[in-house]
């Protein structure tokens, strides 16, 4: 029934069949604007955070899916910028997924501050010299130019194209598409790295504080740059997820080779400067202001020395081992592990960048401080995994997402799934 | 765009049919749509600019109407009613008694508004209940005595010529924060020709900074 | 956030702020201002037959 | 033409467009944040002008000048009030707190009658009429010594018209909660003879021995024993502080003595031991002792040497000796006893052995030491009319000499003992040691008239319930207590008009008297309280009603006080605690509690610490050493002979092994959720143990043991 | 930023902990002066709004040598690295809704400004910031002791301590009336919590003022601390200490020991670097 909006000659599943799929996953986003609902109308005691733990959940996943959705910028600018032609193949979906991320990370703040109707103060009283001031001007902006690297894609549906107005308009823009990505990169290489500079500039927190390049803390530059390590470990993952669920190859695996060991080098390089940075941070900057490393990783039931060894060995270096070395990254199984430990990884940074820093005590008579969310800190915070994959279904169906998409699939295996 | 809208003229008569079909091509659709958009355009921003405020603000009478023009004349100035405390505070609209230095139960001329005056509330000993057209939130700590006695300012540049007035405006509540009128001024778009017209925190922080070099810190005004 | 407002001042830190944010906005709108009318122009010429 | 799609396209991208560049965008913008900056459900406080009034707190004997801020006419801010003789400025949180007592909305807002198991409200008149038809029918079956009364204090002229209208009646059973005021008077007629009382003068004192006095913890004269205890660095003086936990005193003390609960009279007497042998004592002053100082003497070198009293106490014998000369050779050394807030139980035994170590060195009456002095007495009632009825009624004897003797034997007698009870600035169902007893006592009288503000425990038992003003509505003269070197008495005065239908307790007692006529009418011809105030305290009336307040005495007392040393010669018992567990649970004053009468208001309540109230769980201080098979934080049972609590338990290192602290004060039962449920009675866990000889109860605690839960 | 007046102020606050007896009377008239609400339970002391906090330390030793000793804890009032008004809070507001009074070096907080974000708690050590998680309630008829002088909070806003600001807007007020502007006598602008406190511990002034009681027992040094250029304001008095002063947060309240162990609580110090440190602390430097 909806066969005029599926892009020619592309097989996808019956409509009955994908409208069912859609509406088990909107029951989950229900769920969360429930949560969401209770969290406006009642406010913020309806979490679980506290005093000591003004940040908690929201801004973890808030950095986490920023963090991953580094791989749209790193992308764009491989692509357009320094023009490896080869990432058209996923350019796309990388845009979608940065997209989803984006507008999921805007929703999230948008219920995490405690004044919604007052948020737009952000902009408007704005103080420059404020890390979250930077990161909510770069964020949006770039959400902008999300939006319109978004577009195109949206237009070349079958019956959008067909206006000669958006047919031309989707062609102009690919034209400039190259501006906008610069622009996009330059954006998010801001907000990327304030985001770090939100805990690196915390002078009162040692756990959090790191010295920089002028008023950069050094947490800036490695948040940026894992984002861009990172960030296509994450659109390798949802592009290897979609092709299960769809039981199609979607992208061929030259290309797939290929941002594996672009993001493999940038693993490699990033874990080493984090290795150097926490180095000079537990040996240096804590102890000068009277911390030893084992005061941020004991006397806890949860913070120990295993997170680091997890976020840095396990989750760095052995992904970013396997991503550069030819033979383990052509691997399908080794690759699927390395890109899945690269995504645990940031996300594990990022939670150490946020709950740990708040976990520690700091005046010397203080003590940890552990927390666990509510049940409306949960649904808010999955409810954009359940967006995200309806968005993705829905312009997986009607878009041509995927330029490869035809030829890697001549022989036709039956269609399934969303 | 009127070349656009030749344009659409012209192609118009070809594909009339098809244009229910999502076919691209429908010119005349297209000009229709035009002066659609025109109309919409010209109709929203007018009720936007003309309607809104009055939906936006409720009036509300004074209790009477007050004849300041009077007042200050037997007066001579503001102060004898709006007066600062010894300890620096401002006491702003006059309470009761203060009316009843002079005013008695014996209506001071024959007004109506002296009549309800006397009879409402001297007689039954109850405060007016004046609106304030310059009250200010909750929030603010502004301080008289700063500006009148230490920056030597005169009233007017803030409250306009309220003092020259024979008969109280009606007062303008708007709906949603509860605010005067007189906050945000009289002017939709928020534009001022008189440093009167506005009293928003704006306001005072631009004259801050030209009279002072700055703006001032929050606790300077705040509470 | 924009000059006018009594919290702007001409200092290095608003300079580089807003200088390279309103920088990245002006470049994010021109390219789509260019994109939209340069699509409508297109379809001005179009000799009629619509595209695929 | 025809309108299509793009027809409606263009009307609804028109209609954005218009909206777009019209105002309302912006302004709604800015109006919406600016309704989130004024939501009509927070308060705005009403501005106005600013005015200050002087009056005194009366809602401990502390007695504190206080002065209170309004805002045209309404009060919004209590502080100490500078330069006045007790305070000097310094105010306790819960004086500051004060206005949270006068507009609290739990408050008893008109009289009420209880009728079946609840309250209805009824007018003044009636709520008279009705308690002097009641009295009337006692005083007819010729038995008025059956009217009881139970008050606060027996200081000022509200609780002498309480005594007043009792006697006039023909009772004497009017009886007076513990306190320090009845302690230090018992203590003096002990060691002095009747008549007299005792103080301390901790200003000038240059070495304090204290057994336990919270003397920062609301002891005594609460601000002025703060000041006292903060001068003390400045003038290089001297504070050990003995007791089984570190009190904040112990803590701030320069020397905190961990001693064995109960033992604290073996102690004081083992130093004095020690203090006659190296004849380091006075002899000036034991020269004229009488009761038998040799007796005495000999009887602690025989059973108080320092090594037999270490074993008592759990003290060295070294320190013992050591405390002994240091205290014998300061230059001013005092002795002050009254564990705690010296407000609760307490055993005549200590009390005295302690003020003996005073008479020893001979600091009585001198700076820095103790002062004895007769009773203060300002007011002067004119004598009552007695008619014979008033006349052999109270001629008879008291029921008992104590609260806790007038409980026991209510409850003890089949036939009521008292008809009839007046409950006045009192709340004995909560501050009486096994206070579910006391409940039930007071629950057997059968009527209870009560004259409380608050619908207290004691309230909720009554029969009927006079409402009083608070302190901050009424008139009243407040004489400071608490031991305080000097005395001052000070005028409560009316800062609003009252908030509610209540009236002046003394205005209350009047207009029954009047409605009781005959003699008793008579002994209350005063048109109002007010009248009443000015005519029994007319000697100080001017300075009281100018000043605020007036000093009744000050600076060292003239002469020496006589010592009769018999009572301690005869070696009275020392109390023990009641039960044969393994631990002794103890009582502790907070001083961000109140154990005694109203409870603490709900900022006090909110400053107390997550480790003595956890949500509704009270929590109990108990040494790691004592605490096996406990979890730091975790829950537990506690038991003594005569309750079982839930409580959670705090691991610390302060107390001493084997003891259990728990806070006093908690636990109210009333309807008010900011302060009441939260926590246990620590009164319903121990039991009064009635000391042999005073009659005094002197349960300092009681044994316990703890349990995982 | 330069302020109108060249004559700044910057008031500050000694606390003798020595002669804190942890009553709470601070904390009590903190709330009563300052419209903070309360809520039926209070026990959970991270969602307890309190500006004034009174926190019990103690040695960490075993009974009988146990020792406790209070600290009341109101906003620090940071002035930040080399004290140039970055505190830790101020800096990192991305609205603008605290700011550092470089005329009275207080930080503000608006909360008609903030939406919130509580960007400034997780920055401040202190835990001096307080979240707005409920509306503020006050029991029927309870609202009538609200002070007009400083404005009730809403739900979801930051709050903290402000040096009872609004007694020195009354006192300057009251100085303007009398006609003298910038002079405001040191009783005229007390805090509340000092003025409440019955031992006198608290001693509250302006730090630039040396006939100022505070800055006679601070004698704060004008110059930065040889050993870390980003302190500054360290107090000559070797009994006096900052909390985390290595931070470099330049805290305005000052507390006063005897007791050594309490002086040492007030940082954080790696093994055997107190014994180094603790003589040169606050001990006069050589250039002075």
């Amino acid at each position: 029934m909806d066969s005029a909006l599926i892009p020619e000659g592309a097989k996808r599943c019956s409509f009955p069949k994908f409208a069912i799929g859609i509406a088990i996953v909107s029951a989950v986003i229900l769920w969360g604007a429930v949560a969401m609902g209770l969290i406006w109308w009642k406010g913020l005691n309806q979490t679980n955070m506290n005093d000591y733990y003004g940040f908690a959940l929201w801004i973890w996943a808030d950095l986490a899916i920023i963090a991953v959705g580094g791989g749209a910028f790193f992308t764009g600018l491989l692509k357009y910028i320094f023009k490896i032609d080869e990432l058209k193949n996923i350019i796309n979906f990388a845009v979608i997924i940065g997209f989803i991320c984006y507008s999921s990370a805007l929703y999230i703040l948008a219920i995490d501050i405690g004044q919604p109707l007052r948020g737009w103060f952000i902009f408007w009283h704005a103080n420059v010299h404020s890390m979250l001031t930077e990161v909510a001007f770069c964020l949006s902006a770039y959400f902008a130019v999300l939006t319109i690297e978004f577009i195109p894609n949206i237009l070349e549906n079958r019956q959008a194209n067909k206006v000669p107005f958006f047919n031309h308009l989707a062609h102009n823009m690919h034209g400039v598409m190259a501006v906008f990505a610069a622009t996009g990169a330059f954006l998010s290489f801001f907000h990327q790295g304030s985001l770090g500079g939100v805990a690196g500039v915390m002078f009162g927190r040692p756990f959090a504080v790191r010295e920089g390049l002028l008023i950069w803390p050094w947490t800036f530059f490695l948040f940026t740059w894992s984002a861009a390590a990172f960030g296509p470990c994450f659109t390798l993952l949802v592009t290897r997820i979609t092709e299960a669920v769809t039981g199609k190859k979607l992208v061929s695996d030259k290309t797939v080779h290929l941002l594996a060991k672009i993001s493999g080098w940038m693993i490699v390089t990033y874990i080493i400067a984090k290795i150097i940075d926490t180095i000079y941070w537990a040996m240096v900057t804590a102890p000068s202001l009277g911390f030893t490393l084992s005061h941020f990783y004991t006397n806890n039931s949860f913070y120990g020395y295993w997170i680091l060894i997890t976020e840095i060995v396990l989750c760095g270096v052995v992904p970013g081992a396997i991503l550069i070395m030819k033979s383990t990254r052509e691997n399908p199984k080794l690759r699927l592990m390395a890109i899945i430990l690269g995504v645990i990884g940031i996300c594990l940074n990022r939670w150490v960048m946020v709950l740990q820093i708040m976990a520690v005590p700091v005046m010397s008579f203080d003590t940890w401080a552990l927390y666990f969310p509510s049940w409306q800190e949960i649904a808010t915070t999955i409810l954009p995994i359940a967006y995200g994959i309806i968005l993705i279904a829905v312009a997986y169906r009607y878009l041509p997402v995927f330029p490869q998409e035809k030829e890697l699939n001549s022989v036709e295996p039956l269609t399934e799934a969303e | 765009m009127s070349e656009i809208e030749n344009k659409a003229e012209n192609g118009s008569t070809e594909s009339a049919g098809e244009c229910t079909a999502g076919e691209a091509k429908d010119d005349k659709g297209l000009g229709l749509g035009v002066i659609f958009f025109i109309v919409a355009f010209v109709a929203c921003f007018l009720s936007g600019t003309l309607l809104f405020p009055k939906l936006l603000y409720s009036k509300k009478e004074q209790p009477f109407n007050f004849d300041h023009e009077l007042h200050a004349g037997e007066t001579g100035d503001c102060e004898t009613c709006h007066s600062v405390r010894e300890d620096g505070s401002f006491t702003g609209i006059p309470k009761l008694a203060t009316c009843l230095d002079c005013h008695t139960e014996e209506p001071l001329g024959e007004t109506e508004d002296e009549a309800v005056f006397t009879e409402e509330y001297v007689s039954k000993e109850k405060e007016v209940p004046w609106y304030v057209y310059s009250r200010q939130p909750d929030s603010v700590f502004f301080s008289h005595v700063a500006h009148t006695q230490a920056a030597g300012m005169d009233c007017v540049s803030c409250h306009g010529h309220i003092g020259e007035s024979t008969s109280s405006r009606v007062y303008e509540e708007n709906r949603l924060t509860g605010y005067s009128r007189d906050i945000w001024g009289k002017n939709i778009f928020g534009i001022k020709k008189h440093s009167w017209d506005r009293m928003k925190m704006d306001d005072c922080a631009v004259c801050h900074k030209e009279e002072t070099g700055h703006q001032g810190y929050c606790f300077q005004c705040h509470k | 956030m924009f000059p006018f407002s009594f919290e702007w001042a001409w200092d290095i830190g608003h300079a580089v702020f807003f200088g390279g944010f309103w920088f990245a906005i002006s470049i994010l709108g021109a390219g789509m201002t260019f994109c939209i009318l340069k699509a409508a122009y297109d379809t001005m010429n179009d000799s009629g037959e619509s595209h695929h | 033409m025809k309108v299509d799609r793009r027809s409606f396209l263009g009307l609804g991208l028109g209609a954005a467009a218009g909206i777009a560049v019209s105002p309302i965008g912006m302004k709604l913008t800015d109006d919406s944040s600016i309704w989130t900056q004024n939501w009509p459900w927070t308060p705005v406080p009403v501005d106005g002008e600013v005015s200050y009034e002087n009056s005194v707190c009366s809602l401990c004997p502390g007695s504190c000048g206080i002065s209170i801020r309004k805002i045209d006419g309404r009060p919004v801010k209590i502080e100490g009030l500078a330069d006045y003789p007790i305070n000097d400025g310094g105010a306790c949180l819960h004086g500051i707190a004060g206005l949270q007592y006068l507009y609290d909305p739990a408050r008893v807002k008109t009289p009420l009658k209880k009728n079946g198991d609840k309250f209805e409200e009824i007018s003044w008149d009636d709520a008279i009429a009705y308690v002097a038809d009641k009295l009337g029918d006692i005083r007819k079956s010729g038995a008025p010594e059956k009217l009881a009364c139970i008050v606060g204090k027996d200081q000022g002229s509200v609780s002498g018209l309480f005594k007043r209208l009792l006697k006039t009646f023909g009772s004497s059973n009017f009886y007076t909660m513990p306190s320090l005021e009845s302690y230090l008077e018992l203590t003096a007629a002990t060691l002095h003879g009747e008549g007299e009382t005792i103080s301390f003068d901790l200003e000038n004192a240059s070495f304090v021995l204290s057994f336990g006095a919270g003397i920062i913890e609301g002891w005594g004269s609460p601000v002025n024993c703060f000041k006292a205890n903060a001068s003390r660095k400045q003038r290089h003086a001297k504070l050990y502080q003995i007791e089984p936990r570190l009190s904040n005193t112990a803590a701030n003390a320069d020397k905190w003595i961990p001693v064995k609960p109960g033992t604290e009279a073996d102690l004081a007497l083992g130093i004095c031991a020690v203090i006659l042998k190296n004849k380091l004592f006075d002899s000036t002053a034991t020269a004229n002792f009488k009761g038998g100082l040799n007796k005495f003497g000999a009887l602690l070198q025989k059973d108080y040497t320092p090594s037999k009293t270490a074993e008592i106490t759990g003290v060295k014998a070294s320190d013992i000796e050591k405390i002994a000369i240091l205290f014998a050779k300061a230059k001013m050394p005092v002795a002050v006893f009254g564990k705690g807030r010296g407000d609760g139980a307490q055993s005549l035994k200590e009390l005295v052995a302690v003020h003996t170590l005073n008479c020893l060195v001979g600091n009585i009456n001198k700076k820095g030491g103790a002062f004895v002095q007769p009773k203060t007495n300002y007011l002067e009632f004119p004598d009552e009319s007695m008619d014979s009825i008033a006349g052999k009624g109270f001629g008879k004897t008291k029921i008992g000499p104590y609260v806790n003797q007038l409980v026991e034997r209510v409850n003890a007698s089949s036939e009521p003992v008292v008809e009839a009870l007046f409950v006045y600035n009192a709340n004995p169902c909560h501050s009486l040691h096994d206070s579910k007893n006391a409940k039930q006592a007071i629950g057997k009288i059968p009527f209870v008239v009560s004259f409380s503000s608050f619908l207290d425990e004691t309230a909720m038992e009554a029969d009927i319930i006079l409402p009083s003003h608070t302190f901050i509505e009424r008139l009243e003269d407040v004489p400071s207590g608490g031991g305080l070197a000097k005395t001052v008495v000070g005028l409560t005065k009316p800062i609003v008009e009252p908030l509610f239908n209540t009236k002046n307790p003394g205005d209350a007692i009047l207009l029954i008297a009047k409605a009781l006529e005959g003699n008793i009418a008579k002994s209350f011809e005063w048109e109002s309280y007010e009248e009443c105030l000015e005519g029994v305290t007319s000697g100080i009336w001017d300075s009281l009603s100018e000043e605020g307040f007036a000093i009744i005495s000050e600076g060292i007392p003239s002469g020496s006080a006589k010592v009769n040393i018999s009572f301690l010669a005869k070696n009275p018992l020392t109390v023990q605690a009641q039960g044969d567990f393994a631990l002794t649970l103890i009582p502790i004053d907070n001083m961000r509690l109140i154990s005694a009468g109203v409870a603490a208001s709900p900022f006090a309540i909110k400053t107390v610490s997550d480790k003595v109230l956890m949500g509704r769980d009270i929590v109990v201080e108990i040494n790691p050493l004592t605490a096996k098979g406990l979890k730091d934080g975790g829950s537990a049972t506690l038991t003594t002979p005569i309750g079982t609590a839930r409580v959670k338990v705090n691991f610390d290192e302060g107390i001493m092994p084997g003891v259990i602290g728990m806070v006093e004060g908690l636990g109210h039962t009333f309807d008010n959720k900011y302060v009441s449920n939260k926590g246990i009675n620590v009164n319903d866990l121990i039991g009064p143990v009635i000391e042999s000889g005073s009659g005094l109860d002197a349960a300092f605690g009681i044994k316990a043991k703890i349990s995982k839960a | 930023m330069k302020q109108e007046n060249n004559k700044a102020y910057k008031f500050g606050m000694v606390v003798d902990l020595d002669k804190c007896t942890g009553c709470g009377s601070c904390m009590v008239s903190c709330m009563s002066e300052n419209n903070v609400p309360f809520k039926d339970d209070e026990s959970d002391k991270k969602k307890s709004i309190t500006w004034m906090r009174v926190y019990k330390l103690t040695n960490g030793k075993a009974f009988p040598d146990t020792q406790v000793v209070y600290m009341p804890r109101p906003c620090q009032h940071c002035s930040g690295k080399g004290g140039h008004g970055h505190s830790p809070c101020v800096s990192v507001c991305p609205a603008t809704a605290t700011d550092y009074g470089h005329d009275t070096g207080i930080v503000s907080q608006i909360y008609t400004r903030c939406f919130g974000c509580r960007y400034c708690m997780g920055a401040c050590p202190y835990h001096a910031r307080y979240f707005n998680w409920w509306d503020p309630e006050w029991p029927e008829g309870m609202e009538n002791y609200l002070s007009p002088n400083v404005s009730p909070r809403m739900r979801g806003v930051v709050e903290k301590c402000s040096f009872c600001y609004h007694r020195f807007q009354a006192a300057r007020d009251q100085a303007y009336a009398e006609g003298n502007k910038d002079e405001i006598a040191e009783e005229n602008y007390q805090t509340a919590c000092t003025t409440a406190c019955p031992a006198g511990a608290i001693v509250f002034g302006d730090l630039n003022n040396p006939a100022h009681q505070v800055h006679k027992i601070v004698k704060p040094d004008p110059h930065p601390d040889p050993r870390n250029k980003h302190v500054v304001g360290k107090s000559r008095n070797p009994k006096v200490f900052r909390l985390l002063e290595r931070l470099g947060t330049n805290t305005k309240v000052y507390y006063l020991s005897e007791r050594e162990w309490v002086r040492k609580a007030g940082d954080n110090y790696l093994d055997g670097e107190w014994d180094k440190i603790k003589n040169h602390h606050g001990a006069v430097i050589s250039h002075d």
